[in-house]
């Protein structure tokens, strides 16, 4: 059982090279947390996506804005035949928050990204409809609710 | 679900208690453990302010009194969690079980 | 191709809060959706950082109200996870044993409502009065009837005693019998079958895609449940069956949530005689230990809820709060099981998630040719078609 | 009209506009501390607060949430109001 996370891990840095930054794992609640690059995020879930078939839940995204210069996002996935808990990390500066959308790799996607762009104005480049989901039309443009600023 | 069945419960059903109680003719009382208005003990209060510092609904307010700080419930605003009860050092607030609590006027509401 | 829209809500297309859809539909089918939520949008992950921890408990409480046991549940497991603490066991049985019985009190409302929707009232009727007897077990335990406040950061409010444990188990065994004459209903009845059955498809492989939860995935055949997967509370001591329906319909998500219900029962009753004595809460610091983050994924009754939460040392307040209810969850999914359906059967396939976002039953039919806006109610809708 | 529920930015002027239509006579229930005062949803952004900021209330129940039996308590309370005229 213990392997599966290993060999998740072997994939992900075989597959990402130097983009693969770190991990850690936590045995009693078999959660794997994985810190990569940005721009490898739509090859990080194609692997993904060939390891388990398809086979897995994602969860959703969380953005958050820790006060520093970057706004981090957290991929969490459940994959059901590994029985894994993984968290997929990866900053996107604030200034340039460019992130390739993961629409077309994962569709469950969808709205989770919508909803980190209105609230922390994160780009999703690729996104079918990148606009407002939950804030009222008549909110003004390029105010995040959840930036600190 | 067989007819014979249904029709035995349907003629039974008939000669059943209602599931309703006639409320305001016929009192409910909630059980014991029930959270409703407070009861507050004024001698018991020091005036520390932990329970204003911790109400969720910001219900609690410190006026001075007699000398003293003593808190004040309003109770158009408290959401009945009891966490001033539990966080309460010298048991001032304490739990009630009186749940009719309607008014007209919205001053009636705030406990002193 | 010409097609019309119509828009379903802001005001409540099935349940609690508003929610609008738009349906593009050819005719009586339905060929596009597209949904617009946020028409109760409070603010409530910017307002936790605002707050204090034992503050926010009370916020996250009043997320949703008939959920609002998993909410503090999964809010406290998180907030316990950033700052390494473990409740005690005891502790640990009791927020299963209210955690199941808020999901058979939630699982009954939503059948309740279903019936009421296709017109089978008196099912309604039924259903929802044995669902006051659990409301009132909840009060009994936690103090209110929906707003329990039990979970706190490293236990629970109050412990049980054992006059409330025989009155506990009494109640489960009146409900317990119920609830197996509605699974038969259910199973059985030509009205629920003629309305459920085949309504709303949503097949395993796109349930799987669009990350559906909770009952809505298990209705679909996949066999995904977080009390199992991932055992929170009690669940590593307490085994449980994970009901999967592979018909993929309506029909099969209510088949599920009513076998839960009777599974919720059982867990109850094995929590009660499996619960050690001892301490129900441990003193926790009222600022945050550690600078970290710490996660809590729970099966709520409407499916996977997970809260995301980031501390920093010494800070009494959460940096960052993050909230993902079910429904949210299952809106690519019900916009996926709506398409090429009828009007006629929206009600029936909404109903079927559980959705948690519309408060009345308002539905608007917009015809986009003419411009011509026709307001109903979704109960009327249920009838009209 | 029964209010239930905070009283938020976008609804107010819809509350409002409902309150205007209704025709006389009409009597406002507050039902619910967010109702009432704005309850656990104070000092959020997008919140008024009480229902009474905007339209005149004539009985407030409070509790999170009340009791059935407290509401009609309200009810009744409503009923001796408009015997007693108001």
């Amino acid at each position: 059982m213990a392997e599966d996370y290993v060999k998740l891990i072997e994939v992900l840095r075989e597959g990402l090279r130097e983009r693969f930054l770190r991990y850690e794992y936590d045995a009693k609640r078999r959660a794997l947390k994985v810190l990569v690059e940005r721009d490898a995020l739509p090859k990080a879930f194609e692997l993904i996506n060939e390891i388990s078939r398809g086979e897995y839940h994602f969860t959703t995204i969380t953005g958050a804005d820790l006060g520093e210069d970057d706004v981090e996002l957290t991929y969490f996935l459940w994959l059901i035949p590994q029985k894994l808990r993984v968290m997929i990390k990866a900053s996107a500066p604030k200034r340039d928050s460019k992130v390739q959308s993961l629409v077309n790799v994962v569709p469950a996607t969808i709205l989770y990204e919508r909803e980190v762009y209105e609230m922390l104005g994160v780009r999703f480049e690729g996104h079918p409809r990148l606009e407002k989901l939950f804030l009222p039309e008549d909110w003004p443009e390029n105010v995040h609710p959840l930036r600190r600023e | 679900m067989t007819l014979p069945s249904l029709l035995r419960r349907a003629w039974s059903n008939l000669f059943k208690k209602p599931a309703t109680v006639q409320y305001p003719f016929k009192k409910l009382i909630p059980p014991t453990t029930y959270r409703g208005r407070h009861v507050l003990v004024n001698e018991r209060c020091t005036g520390c302010g932990l329970c204003a510092k911790v109400c969720p609904a910001f219900a609690i307010t410190m006026v001075p009194a007699e000398g003293r700080a003593l808190r004040v419930i309003d109770l158009s605003k408290c959401i009945f969690c009891y966490q001033c009860e539990s966080v309460c050092p010298r048991g001032a607030i304490r739990r009630g079980r009186d749940y009719e609590l309607a008014t007209w006027r919205k001053d009636e509401l705030v406990l002193r | 191709m010409t097609t019309t829209n119509v828009i379903v809500g802001p005001i409540h297309p099935a349940l609690h809060e508003p929610e609008r859809f738009v349906f593009k539909v050819d005719g009586e089918v339905v060929v596009d959706v597209e949904p617009r939520i946020g028409y109760v949008h409070r603010g409530i992950e910017k307002a936790m950082s605002e707050r204090t921890f034992t503050q926010g408990l009370y916020l996250v409480e009043r997320v949703c109200g008939i959920c609002n046991v998993a909410h503090t549940l999964t809010a406290v497991q998180a907030i316990e996870d950033a700052f390494g603490i473990e409740p005690p066991k005891r502790a640990k049985y009791l927020r299963t044993i209210v955690h199941e019985l808020n999901r058979i009190h939630s699982h009954l409302l939503i059948l309740g409502v279903a019936c009421e929707l296709i017109g089978f009232d008196t099912m309604f009727m039924l259903i929802w009065r044995d669902r006051e007897t659990v409301m009132d077990m909840v009060e009994m335990i936690t103090g209110n009837r929906v707003m329990s406040a039990y979970n706190i950061i490293g236990g629970v409010r109050r412990n049980i005693s054992d006059h409330e444990v025989s009155e506990l188990r009494k109640a489960l065994d009146t409900i317990t019998e119920k609830v197996r004459q509605y699974r038969e209903m259910f199973a059985e009845d030509p009205t629920i079958r003629a309305r459920f059955v085949g309504v709303g498809r949503l097949s395993r492989a796109k349930a799987l895609a669009l990350g559906a939860v909770g009952p809505t995935a298990r209705g679909s055949g996949v066999k995904v449940d977080v009390r199992v997967e991932e055992p929170y509370a009690a669940f590593d001591e307490v085994p449980l069956n994970v009901v999967v329906y592979e018909e993929e319909d309506s029909w099969a998500r209510f088949m599920v949530r009513v076998d839960e219900t009777l599974e919720s029962i059982r867990i109850v009753k094995e929590c009660l005689s499996k619960m050690p004595p001892g301490p129900v809460k441990v003193p926790v610091p009222e600022v945050a230990p550690r600078s970290s983050e710490g996660f809590s994924v729970i099966e709520a009754p409407r499916g996977e809820l997970i809260h995301h939460v980031y501390t920093r040392e010494g800070e009494d307040k959460p940096l960052r709060y993050r909230i993902r209810t079910p429904t949210y969850a299952n809106i690519p999914s019900v916009c996926e099981m709506l398409k090429g359906g009828y009007i006629a059967d929206i009600p029936a396939a909404l109903v079927s998630i559980d959705p948690c976002f519309s408060c009345t039953d308002r539905v608007a039919l917009v015809d986009v040719r003419t411009g011509k806006k026709i307001s109903i109610d979704l109960r009327m809708l249920a009838r009209r078609y | 009209m029964i209010v239930t529920g905070a009283v938020t930015r976008q609804a107010a002027e819809r509350i409002k506009r409902v309150y205007e239509q209704t025709p006389d006579p009409k009597f406002v229930m507050a039902v619910g501390a967010c109702a009432c005062g704005g309850g656990v949803f104070q000092n959020c952004y997008g919140v008024l607060g009480g229902v009474d900021k905007v339209i005149p209330v004539d009985v407030y129940v409070p509790g999170c949430p009340p009791r059935p039996d407290a509401i009609i308590y309200g009810v009744a309370k409503l009923i001796e109001k408009v015997t007693r005229g108001g």
